[in-house]
């Protein structure tokens, strides 16, 4: 029988490996897992690559996890967040590495990545320094850059509803960079609010279907990370 | 650089109003982080706007109650928004698709700077140590079909933001259409920069004192 | 106040012109807009490029507008279909024009054309007869080819609920080519088995948003075109 | 060419139950159309696989009962299907997804031609004036991790379909990994065909007279 759901984020992110990549879902705090990344804090896998689009806020999630130093380097559209000293400080101090990535081409590169596309032109970035080093060529007239997929050892994903077979729905503007990060990771990882038996999805309104999905964990009531940033909590509790 | 003496033309309401009426009915519509989300306030009586925000929502609503924000309910500014009665959601390479493939029919930026050819500087000022964002401006500008700049006219130094060319790094080269700011509404053309209106009270030799590049009038 | 809603499949299909490029919806029968494809017949355009998977069956719907002399090229995966000879024969007398795609890369290709992506890499037809003639590169120690997008005047979809901004969901299998190509034509036309009011689908179960939609036509009760085929049917009626 | 003088080896469905018996427990399956679509009513008892069909379903089930077919709810093959409890429905570029992606872990195929390395040949004769299908097939073999092909050993006129080169056109190159045939399983290898089974009768000797390709022991 196939069963993805695994008793708890540690045993989820138990084999992430030092040196990984990781894309780690959301838009700010908006589907960011953050059970599994304190999960991942808790592990201490280290020298990550991490693919998300932003760099987290306060001392908690995907803040915390960089503050605790196992990110290598981030690669992302928009590092500065409200409520974020981690990244900037790390940054400025040379401590941290940063590829920036046009949003919709950090998302075109990822769905790439899971549809086994290696590379695609995009026309953003054209004329920018972002464009800078890489290909470009004139098709029908314009010009467009030469983007290459992300492709990762691992991906977290916070969604709403799962069953056993990885089947995944997601709730409003959370679902963001969820779905095409579990299409492009070796290892896919999710955390989600509610369990169902296969079948209770109705086949029509699937998000992400199973085959993208290896692991399920519940985590019925996730932290709001805007709130915990508002009580200036951290991770690990000190 | 001149400075504008005393407080004239419009406010950013004002400023967002006017952007408002030139968006026609039944346009699918991005507005930027900032004063371009003002704009959804002014919608003109009779026309219906559909709005997207780039994190996954098209059908963007008003902000919520107090009491009834939903974290996971956000715009692309992460503000807590509503969605209206026949949004949907969809995840980032979908709402990409609507951007880069030009579906998008009008996206109003802020800038920090714009060139006469319509070139966009609005994301970096390339300082070095300074963190580099760039969230979707630049797939905004590549793909959506018509592009608004709302912006003051000049920097709180008094320094043009309309000029020949951009000193900070670019956003799009040639890609902004028309320009709102305080003081009039320009148009971006083959032919140079053309003054479509000026706000009260500001004259034409005002306006061109203020900005960095040669203003032309239809 | 946004109403896509046309009252005829005629005035849907109206601005058709000769030579157009048309993209047609559907897996065999499945998803085919049997209607919409019909109302093209009546409409008369001619020299149309048609996207669509297959070439239909019997003497209805694609087949039909083949039989009728609209279509100067088809540009599919698979256009030998049982209870088809319309398109064979016209192929063996050298009077329709055929570029064979794969299946996949077809999808690809029109998927691009919708999301502003001009070209890509896909390792689909490496080292076969279809890869001939093609920019090929070794991304990675593996070989790809290059292919372009497919960007079309039209789009003839069928659909199962649509509102009058356009949001629609599809039944079941008959889904396939119907979302991607909504996004990859100026002008896309759309039948729905039944219209409800705005809000009346769920925004987490719309599966093509309506921004890529610009006309639906409700036709309630849409023939099914195995059992027209069964009965040797023909459109026009003779 | 050598002909198989007498009717031994196994039958169609013996072949797929052999194929099936490959199949490890939780895998995601691509079968193609004809003789590989047998090789879901093998299943061996206590495996659960998922069907994947490219025109937009993961977890097909059985065909429907009498009466119950629906037109919109097909295969490949474009025969009724059933969906299973926990099935998804998806559009065809992230159908392809799952394929190139390289997602499926097996896909069955039928085959007109395979070469000692691998190669298959299974979507065109290449014969002026015949109407050339690809299908799905390119693109199965360029993503799926496994391939097996299912076939006979022979064609009708006794000619080897398993031969040192292919003479039709490929669907693809090297992409082959194991061959079921009525006399034999095969596996493509580094070092050239191994047998990995004969089947009852059939000798090394016997397989190795009725293919056009050396054929090595392990």
């Amino acid at each position: 029988m196939i069963n993805k759901i695994v008793k708890s984020t540690a045993e989820a992110v138990a084999d992430i490996f030092d040196g990984a990549v990781v894309l780690i879902s959301g838009f700010g705090e908006a589907g960011s897992p953050i059970e599994l990344i304190h999960a991942l804090i808790d592990h201490g896998a280290k020298d990550l690559t991490v693919v998300s689009n932003n760099t987290g806020s306060g001392h908690v999630g995907l803040a915390a996890l960089i503050e605790n130093k196992q990110v290598k380097k981030m690669i992302c559209s928009f590092p500065r967040t409200a409520n974020s000293t981690v990244f900037p400080d790390l940054y400025y101090k040379n401590e941290i590495e940063l590829e920036l990535v046009p949003q919709g081409t950090l998302a075109e590169r990822i769905r790439a990545g899971g549809a086994g596309i290696p590379a695609f032109f995009t026309p953003s970035s054209v004329n920018t320094p972002l464009a800078e080093g890489k290909e470009s060529r004139v098709i029908e007239g314009k010009t467009y850059v030469m983007e290459y997929a992300i492709k990762a050892d691992f991906s977290l994903v916070k969604c709403n509803v799962a069953d056993r077979y990885g089947n995944l729905t997601y709730n409003k503007t959370a679902r963001n960079f969820g779905p095409i990060m579990c299409t492009a990771a070796k290892t896919t990882i999710v955390q989600t609010k509610k369990i169902v038996e296969p079948g209770e999805i109705d086949p029509e309104i699937v998000v992400t279907p199973g085959i993208f999905v290896t692991k399920v964990v519940e985590v019925t009531n996730p932290e709001a990370e805007s709130k915990l940033v508002a009580e200036d909590r951290r991770y690990p509790c000190q | 650089m001149p400075i504008t003496e005393k407080k004239i033309g419009w406010d950013r309401n004002q400023m967002a109003q006017k952007a408002a009426f030139d968006i026609p009915d039944g346009s699918y519509v991005n507005l930027g982080i900032g004063m371009p989300e003002l704009v959804s306030g002014f919608v003109p009586e009779g026309r219906e706007v559909i709005y997207h925000t780039e994190n996954g929502l098209l059908g963007m609503g008003q902000v919520p109650e107090n009491g009834k924000e939903d974290p996971e309910l956000i715009n692309a500014g992460k503000k807590c928004i509503t969605a209206i009665p026949g949004a949907c959601f969809f995840h980032h390479a979908d709402s990409f698709t609507m951007i880069r493939g030009s579906h998008i029919d009008i996206c109003v930026l802020g800038a920090m700077q714009v060139s006469q050819e319509g070139d966009l500087a609005n994301w970096s000022t390339g300082k070095p140590g300074a963190i580099p964002a760039v969230g979707g401006a630049m797939d905004l500008v590549a793909g959506v079909k018509t592009i608004f700049v709302i912006t003051q006219h000049n920097t709180k130094n008094g320094d043009p933001k309309i000029n020949e060319k951009c000193t900070y790094p670019l956003t799009g080269k040639g890609v902004v259409n028309r320009i709102y700011t305080n003081l009039a509404i320009l148009d971006v053309t083959d032919n140079g920069l053309f003054v479509r209106e000026l706000a009260p009270e500001v004259t034409f030799e005002y306006l061109q004192k203020n900005t960095g590049a040669k203003l032309n009038q239809y």
